[in-house]
């Protein structure tokens, strides 16, 4: 995440010179809006026991902030924790789709991130990103509740960083 | 299709693996060549595999019986059928035929010790045993073959299996209580503790699932298992009720019909039936007439084929 | 304040009112953003967890962050849902909470309104709520909201009964609904306050209020195991911290008023403690009530609607009028 | 009544005793060594064998080799080596058959990405992969080189 | 005249109380349930087709992902079944490693049940209470085959890893951990009478119901049905130790929790025999053929997993990959009771028995 002041073109430099004092804005917005990620309870399969440890005493994600929500009106983060079959794809992206903006998704696990251990299925989607636009990946079959915090904290950056420069994250 | 063929272990494995698995140092060329081989080892077998399933199908089954060291066997009627099969598979794959040797000298191995352990186990014999090994592996390989055969069920003599009396009952009351063609078939099934196995006609199940459930010398209330397989000639479903009490448990075959499979439902008799047998309509195709609720359970509704289905080809492979 | 209220109507007491009622806003939503904070906090510390403790020092901006999230979040207002109600509800829940506050004695002098009929107000006002909450569940048009919605309305209305009628025993006892004579009339140390000669009035009176305030283990409402988000599921954004923020209201209403009728409000315990001041003493008893209110969440589990009925109608009301007789005949015999 | 009571005993005790959480981001946790995290990869000793890529239930491991440049030396060395990661369910079967140990665990688990290409690791990324590598590799029972 | 209105309530697929991706259909009169329809599939992933072209070893990996939540027993039914098509003989100390962590296993399970099951019903901090000290569980399972969740422990013929150093101790201290922790389980919440109130009664059924419709487990025991696998019919090492079956008289969901609760002591008696006995020295794995190629022929074995009885079929022709393999899930086989359970049941009580059959969802769709 270098951000180089030199290597900015002139109407970016205008902009940002123009939006001093909504830049503050914008960043007190990113600090707000990382720090109370409130993650939709929305469990599918072996990911979604490992999310539950990860709001368990050891690993404690209230200390993050994030505190699951049942409705998906009062959620900001979808963390898809497992195989999303064909089945299950329409509803969530109905789920989704109920969600306020700003709205991010965390595909956690190999399965959503990309079919995992089902990749050869006939009833397994190939990834979550086919459905609903997907921010963060993790890695892992199941990831383990630290490395879903990490995932969590790199979502958080990512707010910030947008929310400051105005640009979208795409690759790290 | 062809991903699947890299890491088809038949055959091949031992070819590449053994001796770089147990000396690392190996010299790669070795490797190298036995990987061409295996390539082609592969495209033989799968070109020969892809028009003629049935064939390949039987190869294992039969080349077991076709074994030096199951002596009884050999006298026997399997002995004659499995040599056709064996004859094909070497005919199928030419360069493993060497490794084919070792591989049956290892299954032979194998089933000595089986043979070895179950001979202890029953405290019978140790030639009783093997030639009721023979018996059993020479229906397996009937069945395997064509469900048809009855040459299996007449020609091997009586193994003494503990439960061989159970068995014996059973075929007797199906036979006496529902028709006397109700059992197609009926063995002991040795590598599964001995479970008396039975092939029940497709007319006659529900009598004779109401005779398990009912009957006084059986009261199977209790339904363990409901499997369905697809046998590429026919389909079948596989029942395994169990007597709580005496802990007596039979395994039932009910066989089907290939194009429009159809099993009467024993919903009515165990509910248990009921959600395995949707699952097996859903994923087989197998009807159940008598079904109270008889829709899709895992798939979507609107699913086109019936994915366990051994030709079912996925209508869109990706999404 | 009361000197205020006796005047007529000028610029200069308007201004003073609408000041006093922004600094009492101002307390409120300090009392709720730490309320939250310290709920999460405590109530992880009896789960073997640390809570909140990022975001800002010890995580004390965590709710400050929560809150501020919650107003730049967009607005959903589903489309079949009622528009007006669905927009009136968040309101008609908060006024009502926010009004009851201004009776409450915090000392001997410090008080907003000196109400003759201050218990009564509370309940009058309270009751509106209710029909904000229902009004919120029937406008959302989600069958989880209006069951929530239902299971809300009959639980306040059925617990206020108990409720009032737990009280009808202090206000014997101090022959005045007023809160401050109520406060007056427990002069003295912690045997004079009410809550040993009303040791039955003052458990119903727990019961029902935290009953009152849908907070486990009668939080049949919003129970997230069975109606996902109960009356505000359709709700988000700075709707939803509406509704959050009056519930959090209530429970500053209803720890300050068990204070002030069971708890003897400003007075101190022990003769000994006479030198701390009595703000500090009201604010002592009143944290008390919440932490344990967090305390009884943490711990128990939640009842089944037809129990809780039950419990409203079958135990708690006779209770409460068999406390009244009681009273009635101490009062006769004893004095 | 007596039996919410002790309920209530019990979280106020809690509330009273050390807390187990980890302050994970700020200490970093320390796997066990047989953690599975991700792979590393030792081209050196890849004698491209195949039986990774071979065991890999999910078919992530793409390998390909090329001639030895040494002329002096027979066989195969490694060309390019590539784990989809994405599908990878850390099933630790490929470091399990690997019979020269060129394919080994990490406990590295802090590998999520803001793309799915990221997660797509060659030769050159597992090769630098090299912290917290798996001491004990050998599975003490398991025949050699056996029943995989 | 009043007329009430039926209310059609499409509980899941995401609910936080369906344990995962599952739906169900009710129709409500007031609060009272009058028709509950069960749908599901929504985690249904082919693992019976994908087996088919799988070979044995790989198949392992994916029994972990079925019943998520007690993976080591999945894996267990899979190998077991495999080693008796071929008939291996399995070392006496993998054998005991495999028993010792079933036995963890079912603890932790059990705990992810308690847990859940008491969030269900509204106390939020049982649920905390049993994940950090299933935590702890999970922390030995890493150090052992170096995951949390899904260990892809056992193969055909022994087991992966042997016991590291000083394992066995550890397991030994949580095992007298664990007899504590439990009394203050019970502390918790077992004598609580609001939660008392809520369970007991409820979701009732006697035991011919529990035969005809194949429960198994806790679901069968509560209504006094002694029979448990590992007693009815020992695999494993199970005749080696002694320890009681834990059953009920009602059939309510009080009883299927006090044989659960119970069960996990039950474990904890056999945990503390099995580490007693644990064989100082030895394999780990067993004689095996190179490529695990079962006889041609069919087999059913079934073990007691935490939720019932699971059991393997496996159709074999002598290949490396089985012909047809299918599982029985007992979740999917205990689920099929709740449409008849939940009829004039309050909507509240939807919960409450549902939460007390203990679904896994990756089980019940495989």
């Amino acid at each position: 995440m270098e951000f180089d002041l030199a290597n900015v073109s002139p109407e970016d430099r205008k902009e940002v010179e123009r939006n001093v004092f909504f830049g503050t804005i914008d960043q007190l917005k990113g600090w707000a809006r990382s720090n109370s990620l409130w993650p939709l309870t929305f469990g599918l399969a072996c990911c979604a026991i490992e999310m539950m440890a990860a709001g368990g005493a050891h690993y404690d994600l209230d200390r993050f902030g994030v505190l699951f929500r049942t409705s998906p009106r009062q959620a900001d983060v979808m963390i898809v924790s497992g195989t999303v079959t064909k089945k299950m794809g329409p509803l969530l992206k109905r789920l989704y789709d109920q969600m306020p903006e700003p709205k991010w998704v965390i595909a956690m696990g190999s399965c959503a991130t990309a079919g995992g251990p089902y990749v050869k299925s006939y009833s397994v989607i190939k990834g979550v990103d086919q459905i609903v636009p997907v921010d963060v990946y993790i890695p892992g079959c199941p990831p383990n509740p630290a490395a879903l915090i990490y995932g969590i904290n790199k979502l958080q950056e990512k707010i910030r960083y947008e929310a400051k420069t105005g640009k979208q994250v795409t690759s790290r | 299709m062809s991903e699947n063929d890299n890491r088809e272990p038949e055959g091949q494995p031992e070819a590449s693996s053994s001796p770089v698995a147990s000396e690392p140092t190996v010299e790669p060329a070795q490797v190298e060549s036995a990987q061409t081989e295996t390539a082609q080892q592969e495209k033989a077998q799968t070109e020969t595999a892809q028009p003629e399933p049935a064939t390949t199908d039987t190869q294992p089954a039969a080349a077991v019986p076709s074994e030096p060291e199951a002596p009884a066997a050999q006298t026997e009627a399997p002995a004659t059928q499995a040599e056709a099969p064996a004859a094909q598979e070497e005919a199928a794959a030419p360069p493993p035929a060497r490794r084919v040797e070792t591989d049956e000298e290892k299954a032979a191995r194998r089933k000595a010790a089986l043979e070895a352990r179950e001979a202890a186990k029953a405290a019978a014999a140790q030639a009783a045993a093997q030639a009721a090994q023979a018996g059993t592996d020479g229906r397996a390989a009937a069945k395997a073959g064509d469900g048809e055969s009855s040459e299996g069920e007449e020609a091997p003599p009586k193994p003494p299996s503990p439960k061989q009396p159970l068995l014996d009952k059973v075929t007797r009351l199906l036979r006496e209580l529902v028709a006397e063609d109700a059992v197609e078939e009926a063995y002991i099934n040795e590598a599964n503790d001995h479970l008396p196995t039975l092939v029940v006609k497709n007319e006659r199940w529900l009598q004779a699932a109401s005779l398990f459930r009912n009957h006084t010398d059986l009261q199977c209330s209790y339904l363990r298992n409901v499997s369905g397989v697809d046998y590429e000639t026919y389909m079948e479903v596989v029942y395994y009720p169990l007597n709580m009490d005496s802990r007596e448990c039979y395994c039932v075959k009910v066989r089907a019909d290939r194009e429009l499979p159809s099993v009467g439902s024993v919903t009515p008799i165990w509910e248990t039936a009921n959600w395995n047998e949707r699952e097996i309509y859903d994923l087989l195709g197998i009807d159940f007439p008598g079904h109270p609720d008889l829709k899709r359970i895992m798939m979507p509704d609107d699913w086109v084929g019936h994915p366990l289905r051994k030709d079912y080809v996925p209508l869109d492979p990706e999404v | 304040m009361q000197h205020f209220w006796d005047k007529s109507l000028s610029w200069g007491t308007a201004g003073i009112f609408v000041a006093a009622a922004i600094g009492v806003l101002a307390v409120v939503i300090f009392f709720v953003t730490y309320a939250i904070y310290f709920e999460r906090k405590f109530i992880g510390w009896m789960q073997y967890r640390k809570g909140p403790n990022r975001t800002g020092p010890l995580g004390l901006l965590q709710t400050v962050a929560d809150v501020s999230k919650l107003l730049l979040k967009e607005d959903t207002i589903p489309k079949k849902a009622d528009r007006g109600l669905f927009i009136l509800a968040p309101a008609l829940a908060f006024i009502p909470s926010f009004a009851v506050l201004a009776f409450i004695p915090y000392t001997l002098n410090l008080q907003f309104a000196d109400l003759n009929v201050g218990f009564l107000y509370y309940i009058a006002l309270s009751g509106i709520t209710t029909i904000a909450i229902v009004v919120a569940g029937w406008a959302s048009n989600n069958k989880y909201s209006l069951l929530g919605g239902m299971r809300s309305a009959a639980q306040m209305i059925s617990y206020e009964v108990p409720l009032v009628m737990s009280v009808v025993g202090v206000v014997m006892m101090s022959g005045s609904l007023n809160l401050r004579d109520i406060v007056i009339s427990q002069e003295g140390y912690f045997w004079h306050w009410n809550f040993l000669p009303q040791i039955l009035g003052f458990g119903i009176f727990l019961i029902a209020a935290v009953s009152e305030l849908n907070r486990t283990p009668f939080d049949l409402p919003e129970a997230e195991s069975e109606l996902v988000a109960g009356y505000h599921v359709e709700y988000s954004g700075f709707r939803f911290a509406f509704f959050m923020l009056t519930e959090y209201i209530y429970v500053y209403a209803i720890a300050s008023l068990t204070t002030i009728l069971f708890l003897g409000g400003w007075n101190s315990p022990i003769p000994a403690l006479d030198f701390v001041p009595g703000l500090i003493w009201f604010f002592l008893k009143f944290a008390v009530i919440v932490f344990c209110l967090f305390w009884i969440r943490a711990t128990f589990p939640r009842l089944r609607v037809d129990q809780l009925m039950g419990l409203a109608w079958k135990a708690l009301l006779p209770l409460a009028i068999l406390n009244i007789f009681l009273t009635a005949i101490g009062i006769e015999w004893i004095g | 009544m007596k039996g919410m009571l002790k309920g209530l005993g019990v979280t106020l005790k809690t509330m009273g005793t050390k807390k187990v959480t980890m302050s994970y981001p700020d200490v970093p946790i320390q796997m066990p060594d047989r953690f599975r995290g991700i792979q590393y990869f030792e081209p050196d000793k890849c004698i491209v064998c195949n039986q990774c890529a071979r065991i890999c239930p999910t078919d992530c491991i793409t390998l390909t080799g090329k001639a030895n440049p040494d002329p002096e030396k027979k066989g195969k060395v490694i060309d390019t080596f590539d784990v989809n990661f994405e599908i990878c369910i850390l099933c630790d079967l490929c470091t399990e058959v690997c019979p020269t140990e060129a394919i080994v665990m990490t406990n590295n688990f802090e590998l999520a990405a803001y793309s799915r290409d990221d997660l797509y690791k060659d030769k050159q990324w597992l090769y630098e992969n090299n912290r917290n590598i798996r001491e004990d590799n050998n599975n003490i029972g398991s025949p050699k080189g056996g029943a995989k | 005249m009043i007329r009430t209105e039926e209310l059609l309530l499409n509980v899941g697929p995401q609910h936080p109380s369906t344990h995962g991706v599952f739906r169900i259909i009710v129709k409500l009169d007031g609060e009272v349930i009058t028709e509950a329809t069960p749908v599901m599939g929504y985690l249904h992933r082919g693992t019976e087709k994908l087996a088919e072209n799988l070979n044995f070893t790989q198949i392992i990996p994916y029994t972990d992902r079925m019943d998520y939540v007690s993976a080591m027993t999945n894996n267990y039914v899979l190998c077991h079944a495999v080693e008796k098509m071929m008939g291996l003989e399995i070392p006496e100390r993998a054998e005991f490693l495999r028993l010792i962590v079933m036995e963890m296993q079912r603890i932790a399970s059990h705990l992810v049940w308690w847990g859940t099951y008491l969030l269900d019903i509204g106390a939020i901090s049982p649920f905390l209470y049993a994940f950090s000290d299933r935590e702890r569980i999970l922390g030995l399972f890493n150090e052992l085959c170096g995951a949390r969740l899904t260990y892809n422990y056992m193969r055909v013929g022994g087991v992966k890893w042997d016991a590291p150093e000083g394992w066995i101790d550890r397991v030994k201290t949580l095992v007298k951990d664990m007899y504590n922790r439990l009394d203050e389980y019970h502390n918790l919440v077992s004598g609580n009478e609001i939660f008392l109130s809520r369970i007991k009664g409820v979701g009732q059924y006697d035991a011919e119901t529990a035969i005809n419709y194949g429960l198994s487990g806790a679901n069968l025991r509560c209504t006094g049905v002694q029979w448990d696998l590992r007693k009815a019919e020992p695999y494993s090492l199970y005749d080696r130790f002694q320890f009681d079956v834990p059953v009920g008289k009602n059939g309510d969901c009080f009883d299927r929790y006090q044989i659960r609760m119970a069960e996990i002591e039950q474990s904890l008696r056999i945990l503390d025999q099995a580490l007693e006995q644990f064989p100082g020295d030895g394999e780990t794995m067993g004689k095996v053929p190179r490529v695990i190629r079962p006889p041609a022929g069919e087999i059913y074995v079934r073990i007691e997993s935490p939720r019932g009885e699971i059991g393997c079929h496996i159709v074999s022709k002598g290949k490396a990959e089985p012909y047809r393999l299918k599982f029985r899930r007992p979740s999917f086989v205990n689920l099929q009771i709740l449409p008849k359970l939940l009829v004039g049941e309050n909507m509240t009580n939807l919960v409450t028995i549902l939460g007390g059959i203990d679904i896994v969802l990756g089980e019940v769709d495989c």
